[in-house]
């Protein structure tokens, strides 16, 4: 049942007559008094206050009338008032139904009750904090009670800045502009290394012929025995092929021991 | 100096933090105090000497935060009116949201203009920080995260507290729940217009690690 | 205040002229004081017992032209010092510069340019010389007599060297992996070559270096 302004008992008739002008007056320095107001909360602080009781115990379904009849005369008036205060409004206009109406048994949401005690909590507590701000202003506040030292001494704050190198910084400085000039694509000198591909490649061929266990030496390049660095990259290369090529299933691989020989075998065919 | 040698006598150590706090403007830590006095002093005891020394006098010695500093003896205010650097006068919605800083800290936002009933301005907390009486705390571990504010040091020294434990009427406060981070319910919760200025941008958010620290 | 007030006691204006030195930002003439104590106050002699209370104390009563004004006890200035060392890694340009000096010298800073590639600023240059690493040699006997930098005693003596012929050569180097700039392998862990990296980003430039470097 939609209600009608009528049946709203805050919404007084406008008055005719010259009582009217004075009434404007009235109701404009009312509401032109927003200004002076910190929000929507802090009105019905004021109007909570009016009714000269402790917050607690305040007619929240009161205090919600007197908001209402409140904006509904800035609305008479032609004022505007802002959002917040007019969404107010319909949150007090909701509450006061709600408060006034039996409470549904389906509603699971907060009841009127609820909803009106936590009004009262946020007005109680906004109450204080106004309290306790006017507390602190009043406090022996610095610079305006207490003084700090005006001509404080200078604490000479001499900053000592040490520097740090080390012979590895200024020679990689300097092999860094050396390079930039003779940039050598590929530096390291690879004459007596002998790569894993080179390893793969030799293996490969090598192992179709090793039908019994063979030794990893025999595997090992031609003159690359001699030469201690080259019979080390060249055994480490063979030794990194072998295990590629065992992966694939096509050698296998024999250690008595740990540090005995290996040696190698074709893998056999699968009869 | 090394460690071997007696430390001064304590009229002497008093003497070295009467300097010290003397020269400073901003309250002095303890730690600052055994940093800048010579090895095996004991600052604490050279800060209580120098307390009770001070006892009565026209300036005294306070405790501010974690520092101490010598502050003149509020009865005495009447005399240095002229020395009142004109501070830009703050305004009601600063002071409040000051307040509300300070019984409900760490405390967002949000919850200052739950507390408030209205949008905070950007400006209002702006000017707080910019005066060195708020800063952001630690971020709230809620969705979204939210960055929190809390009370300075400068704030304790402006106020003369030692400690924010100190704010007055605060257990008053507490005992009648008025403190309670209450998150209203749906549906309990008033209304909050949020009108669309810039007001309700929210701050920049700042490098976390910058405001992390408590 | 109406003349017809007893003046405050004596400890009582020793107070105000200890608040009002205090509080000053400069040294408080004896015509100041008149003008802010309350009438019948003795000024004089209440500054003379000021000094003679703060005789031997951490700060004392200093007259100061035609002003009276607190100052720390000057046997306590240290302790309005504090020094600071920050230890912090040569920038790239300096370490560069310093470089070229050292395996060129007598090098002019046309000829450093010239190995860098890029203009050298005097900073960096001064900054050599201040931590006294780089010194001016002999000028060049060329067109301009061009200024010479060489290393000195104290470079040596940092870097471990005996002379400056015990830096190592392009081909030690080399060998050292330090001229090889190929950038490592994907996945190839290279424990020398990884020099490259946090060197080359140096995080601390000071401010004149920061346009220098290419």
């Amino acid at each position: 049942m939609p209600k009608q302004p009528a049946d709203v008992p805050y919404l007084t008739p406008v008055p005719d007559g010259p009582d009217a002008v004075a009434q404007r007056r009235a109701d404009e320095a009312l509401i032109v008094d927003v200004d002076g107001y910190e929000g929507p909360l802090d009105l019905l602080l004021t109007m909570a206050r009016s009714q000269k009781v402790d917050l607690m115990t305040i007619s929240v379904l009161e205090l919600a009338e007197q908001y209402l009849a409140f904006v509904e005369k800035a609305r008479r008036l032609r004022i505007e008032l802002a959002a917040d205060y007019l969404v107010m409004a319909a949150w007090l206009a909701f509450l006061k139904s709600r408060l006034l109406l039996p409470p549904d048994p389906q509603d699971d949401g907060p009841s009127a009750e609820e909803m009106a005690d936590h009004l009262a909590f946020q007005l109680e507590r906004l109450s204080a904090m106004r309290q306790v701000a006017e507390q602190l202003m009043g406090r022996d506040r610095l610079g305006i009670s207490r003084f700090a030292r005006g001509a404080p001494d200078k604490v000479a704050r001499t900053r000592r800045t040490h520097y740090t190198a080390s012979l590895i910084d200024l020679m990689r400085a300097y092999a860094r502009l050396k390079t930039r000039d003779e940039f050598r694509p590929y530096a390291f000198d690879r004459k007596d290394i002998f790569t894993m591909e080179q390893a793969l490649d030799r293996l490969r061929k090598m192992i179709g012929f090793a039908g019994e266990w063979t030794d990893l030496s025999v595997f090992l390049p031609q003159g690359w025995e001699a030469d201690t660095p080259r019979r080390r990259s060249a055994t480490a290369a063979t030794f990194a092929a072998s295990l590629e090529l065992a992966r694939q299933g096509r050698l296998e691989i024999r250690q008595a021991e740990t540090f005995a020989p290996i040696s190698y075998r074709q893998r056999p065919h699968e009869p | 100096m090394s460690p071997d040698f007696p430390p001064p006598p304590m009229d002497q150590q008093e003497r070295m933090v009467e300097a010290i706090l003397f020269a400073a403007t901003a309250p002095v830590t303890m730690r600052d105090l055994i940093a800048r006095m010579p090895q095996g002093c004991d600052p604490a005891e050279a800060v209580a000497a120098l307390r009770r020394t001070y006892q009565g006098r026209g300036v005294v010695v306070e405790r501010l935060g974690d520092g101490y500093a010598f502050r003149t003896a509020p009865d005495l205010s009447f005399l240095l009116q002229t020395e009142t650097v004109d501070t830009r006068r703050l305004s009601r919605a600063a002071i409040e949201t000051l307040a509300i800083i300070a019984y409900h800290q760490p405390v967002t936002r949000a919850e200052i203009e739950e507390i408030r009933g209205v949008a905070v301005s950007r400006g209002t907390l702006d000017q707080l920080i910019e005066m060195e009486w708020v800063r952001m705390g630690r971020r709230r571990m809620s969705p979204g995260r939210p960055a929190t504010f809390v009370v300075t040091d400068g704030f304790l020294d402006h106020f003369g507290l030692e400690s924010s434990r100190d704010l007055p009427g605060l257990s008053e406060l507490r005992a009648a729940g008025l403190l309670d981070s209450r998150p209203p319910a749906e549906g309990l919760s008033m209304p909050l217009a949020r009108d669309g200025g810039d007001d309700d941008i929210d701050p920049v958010d700042p490098p976390e690690d910058l405001f992390e620290d408590e």
